[in-house]
């Protein structure tokens, strides 16, 4: 149970760092969805299911679109 | 996107996502669940619908006019909700008290307020994503 | 100083969400790139929810749904929760918000570099 | 050169934050100050006050309905901030639109 | 008793006639001016009653839905928030007036109902702020109030609008982010999220937890510091305030700001309380950063040419004044920062409109081609020239008043030498602002006008803003009798 939560904390912030090296604007967009997939499986482990839910919905689900959307009406790479 | 293999797997799947989303709002009080993620996960519905059909299909499940209707009519609602237990004489936003009928605890039917302002909040919500991806998409 | 590893173990979820809204913040103060400064930012609100959920959270309870057939229970507070819940609207007000601000900079500029813009703004203002 | 710079003030930030660690309630404990009258309050009488199993539910409707109403009143405000910058087009109907609306 | 309940009709006739606007499908005209100021009228007859209230009556608390604090939300109504929800609806009326002419010229007109949406939620979200007892409720209007408040300078849809905007959105969102890492501090140490209940709890805490007190203030002050524009976190206020629209200006220097410099004073004296402020060595701090930003405010002003951008930097300058009284951590201290953030919107907003009724007419915003302009535009002028006199501290005039009272908290605090900074910027300010009015009335040229005539609506609603600073510099004690008296409950809880 901790381990996990070790586990998951470890790999957020693993993630948060390779969106912030990540060149390719929509590969970091795309690790920041499994980032906020990885934070809603955290708090259902903290016992927040309703956060988790909605996180997952909302965090992941229309944030990943709307970033993907942009993406595609402006440029792909950062210089 | 004019692949059919998308399509037919959206027309399939868009009932379950959407019949999915009113069950969380609808059972926001009983379960995980709300009027924000219930609502999120109906617009997921319509911009899956959106993504695989186009922009102009997607539009017409939900034009503009009917969705800003829908969001200005969410917080009115909502005020008027509230008013109602001024008009009582307590405060504003007032429940129990105010006589909204309570029912039995673990029904859909119950805890007065709470249900009614979740569906109507949950609606506003899903117009409002599906807005927001579609202003989003729309080109110049 | 010297590391004491159950501190840690013990209070990784703290831990966590600092290193995250420090990375967060150093994404957004860097990166010239707009759409990078918006992820920033929403890895800097996840990462002050992380810390919300943190401080509800207690060991060995259960999520704040009553069961009558159960009976007594402990669960974990519920008040950080629901503000969270709140919070993450906010949050993606904002970040539509900020992402229609770039489409339009886009429009306008050309880019969504913060320099090449800078750039771009200096020549103007020299002819 | 800014890089850096900006690298080494959050560097001091977090050694300040993660330093503090030790000072802080330890997490997960029920004795921590957080959870005092208020949280009990919520878990003891919250189904009875709303009759909403979902104590969440019971805040953010009920306990807490004004903030919801904030809540509610930023996500309008987020979209009329979109559609002042960006603008709504309307689609005018034509026939062609109606049929791609049968089969959709 | 039907006026325990005024601070929520005020709220819900402003959120409720935004929410309505965006169904107008008729092109924007004169009923729809006429039903925005019939509420906005109302709104001023509300809040005048709740004024007469709390005045006669005492201050209360509001609670929602039968809870009482702690549990619930809660307002308190006080009589410094009745006040200055007075102040923040006859502002915004009298900004309206003027913003209905001038805005054809500076928005498309399809935005005209989008701008008032969003002006009407971001009263709403202001005076939230002001009653607000709770810190959570305060988030969730501080992040409404920022994301109107970008919205309503992005709106002109100009390329350099267009950056500003991002610079303030990106700039206030971290700000707001950081305020909720204090607000989870805080929340983390108490368990509550009423500002009394938390200022009942903080002396037990505050022996042991300090580092978490110390560290959420950190948070606290640097957040709302972003946000209110202090010195070293000014770097987006020029540009925004200064490429906004006029009317749009004038209500970001005017209230905006003046909601989150309120915010930090119910943070500092009603939340943490005085006593820890001074402990920790919050003042000093403030007092460093107010003294930085009264003096580097104005040197920046200084050395700009357009008339808008020297006004913005004025604002940190001005800001600055009310940080000074902040930071004294005494009453008279308080007290004259709750004057000069009333005094200050009056002032600001007249040179706002006043500066933008001349760039209306003349199309010229650089501030050494004004010579003679005080011919053309008797009325603007005068209106700049009280506000100018206002900004230096001529007596007579409000901005003189509330550095008045300054001097005296100065005196009272025990910082003599804090004087010399006051009198220095002011200095300061004669020298950015007085050439211009010199050079305004020194010589009559002949001016080129970019339009035939300013709107009488402009005209009117800009000379009663100058008129009020001039009141309420002859009647300070009005408003000072008020503010003293909240001053002595909002320490005192």
């Amino acid at each position: 149970m901790q381990i996990l939560n070790v586990f998951l904390v470890i790999f957020l912030i693993v993630a948060a760092i390779m969106v912030e090296r990540t060149k390719d604007l929509l590969s970091a967009v795309i690790i920041f969805t499994s980032y906020s997939l990885m934070m809603a499986l955290l708090w259902l482990l903290l016992r927040a299911p309703d956060v988790a839910m909605t996180e997952a919905a909302i965090g992941a689900g229309i944030t990943t679109n709307l970033f993907v959307v942009v993406i595609s009406r402006t440029r792909r790479t950062e210089k | 996107m004019d692949d059919l293999f998308v399509r037919i797997t959206t027309r399939m799947i868009l009932p379950f996502i959407q019949i999915y989303g009113l069950y969380v709002i609808i059972h926001g009080h009983l379960s995980p669940g709300g009027a924000f993620s219930g609502g999120s996960i109906f617009a997921a519905s319509i911009v899956l619908y959106t993504l695989a059909y186009g922009l102009k299909p997607g539009q017409k499940r939900l034009p503009h006019h009917i969705s800003s209707k829908i969001e200005t009519g969410g917080i009115l609602f909502f005020i008027l909700i509230g008013l109602i237990g001024v008009a009582l004489g307590y405060t504003f936003l007032t429940n129990q008290e105010a006589g909204f009928p309570m029912g039995e605890i673990g029904r859909v039917l119950s805890a007065g307020l709470i249900p009614v302002v979740t569906f109507a909040l949950g609606l506003k919500v899903m117009s409002t994503v599906v807005t927001l991806f579609h202003t989003m998409m729309e080109e110049e | 100083m010297n590391l004491n590893i159950d501190l840690i173990v013990n209070n990784i979820n703290y831990i966590g969400a600092m290193i995250l809204f420090v990375i967060g913040l150093y994404t957004v103060l860097t990166h010239p790139n707009l759409i990078k400064k918006v992820i920033g930012l929403n890895i800097m609100e996840t990462a002050i929810f992380l810390f919300f959920v943190s401080i509800g959270y207690v060991q060995g309870a259960v999520a704040p749904i009553v069961n009558p057939e159960t009976g007594e229970q402990m669960f974990v507070n519920p008040l950080p929760s629901a503000m969270i819940l709140t919070g993450i609207v906010v949050a993606i007000s904002i970040t539509a918000f900020a992402l229609s601000l770039i489409v339009k900079i886009h429009a306008a500029y050309g880019t969504i570099e913060l320099d090449e813009i800078m750039k771009i703004r200096s020549v103007e203002l020299d002819d | 050169m800014r890089k850096i710079f900006t690298f080494i003030m959050l560097g001091g930030l977090l050694v300040v934050l993660l330093s503090s660690i030790s000072e802080l309630p330890p997490m997960g404990n029920g004795d921590n100050p957080s959870f005092n009258e208020i949280s009990e309050y919520y878990i003891d009488e919250g189904v009875e006050d709303t009759h909403a199993p979902n104590l969440i539910t019971a805040i953010i409707t009920d306990y807490r309905a004004f903030d919801t109403l904030g809540e509610a009143t930023v996500l309008f405000t987020g979209i009329a901030a979109v559609v002042s910058l960006i603008g709504i087009t309307h689609h005018s109907k034509n026939k062609e639109d109606e049929e791609d609306d049968l089969h959709g | 008793m039907i006026s325990y309940h005024f601070p929520v009709f005020i709220l819900m006739l402003l959120l409720g006639f935004a929410v309505v606007i965006p169904l107008h499908r008729k092109p924007f005209g004169k009923s729809f001016v006429v039903k925005m100021f019939s509420v906005l009228g109302l709104a001023f007859i509300l809040a005048f009653a709740e004024l007469l209230v709390v005045i006669y009556g005492e201050a209360y608390s509001y609670t929602f839905g039968s809870y009482q604090g702690g549990i619930g939300i809660e307002f308190l109504v006080d009589e410094f928030s009745a006040l200055m929800t007075l102040v923040v609806i006859t502002l915004s009326i009298l900004i309206l007036a003027y913003s209905v002419k001038d805005l054809e010229h500076e928005i498309a007109s399809s935005k005209m109902y989008s701008y008032y949406t969003l002006v009407f939620l971001m009263l709403f979200s202001i005076i939230g702020m002001i009653f607000t007892n709770d810190i959570f409720n305060l988030y969730v209007f501080v992040e409404a109030l920022s994301i109107t408040s970008v919205a309503i300078i992005a709106i002109k849809n100009k390329k350099d609008t267009l950056m500003a905007s991002m610079k303030y959105l990106l700039m206030g969102a971290i700000g707001s982010v950081t305020v909720l890492m204090g607000f989870a501090l805080i929340y983390m140490v108490t368990g509550h999220l009423n500002m009394s209940l938390i200022f009942a709890e903080i002396n037990e805490v505050w022996e042991q937890y300090p580092i978490n007190i110390l560290l959420a203030m950190g948070f606290i002050l640097t957040g709302f510091g972003i946000k209110a524009a202090i010195f070293p976190l000014h770097n987006w206020l020029p540009d925004a305030h200064s490429s906004a629209p006029t009317p749009s200006s004038a209500l970001l220097s005017g209230l905006v700001v003046k909601a989150y410099v309120f915010s930090i004073a119910k943070m500092m004296y009603r939340v943490i309380g005085q006593e820890i402020t001074i402990n920790i060595g919050i003042s000093d701090y403030i007092l460093v950063f107010a003294v930085l930003s009264m003096v580097m405010g104005s040197l920046f002003a200084l050395s700009q040419t357009d008339i808008k951008r020297r006004l913005a930097y004025s604002s940190v300058a001005q800001i600055g004044y009310i940080f000074l009284g902040l930071g004294l951590g005494t009453e008279l201290g308080l007290s004259a920062a709750l004057f000069h953030v009333i005094s200050h919107a009056f002032m600001k907003s007249a040179l706002f409109l006043s500066a933008g009724s001349i760039i209306y007419y003349t199309g010229n915003r650089n501030v050494r081609k004004m010579d003679g302009i005080g011919y053309k535009m008797p009325i603007t002028m005068a209106v700049f020239t009280i506000g100018v006199l206002g900004m230096i501290g001529i007596p007579g005039t409000s901005g003189f008043m509330s550095k008045w009272y300054l001097g005296l908290a100065v005196l009272d605090g025990g910082h003599p030498e804090l004087l010399i900074v006051i009198l220095l910027s002011s200095f300061l300010n004669a020298l950015y602002y007085l050439p211009v009015v010199v050079s305004a009335f020194l010589r009559e040229t002949p001016l080129e006008m970019h339009r035939s005539s300013l709107p009488q609506s402009m005209k009117i609603s800009m000379a009663v803003v100058g008129l009020g600073s001039v009141v309420i510099g002859f009647y300070p004690s009005m408003i000072m009798n008020i503010i003293e008296a909240a001053v002595s409950t909002f320490i005192g809880i």
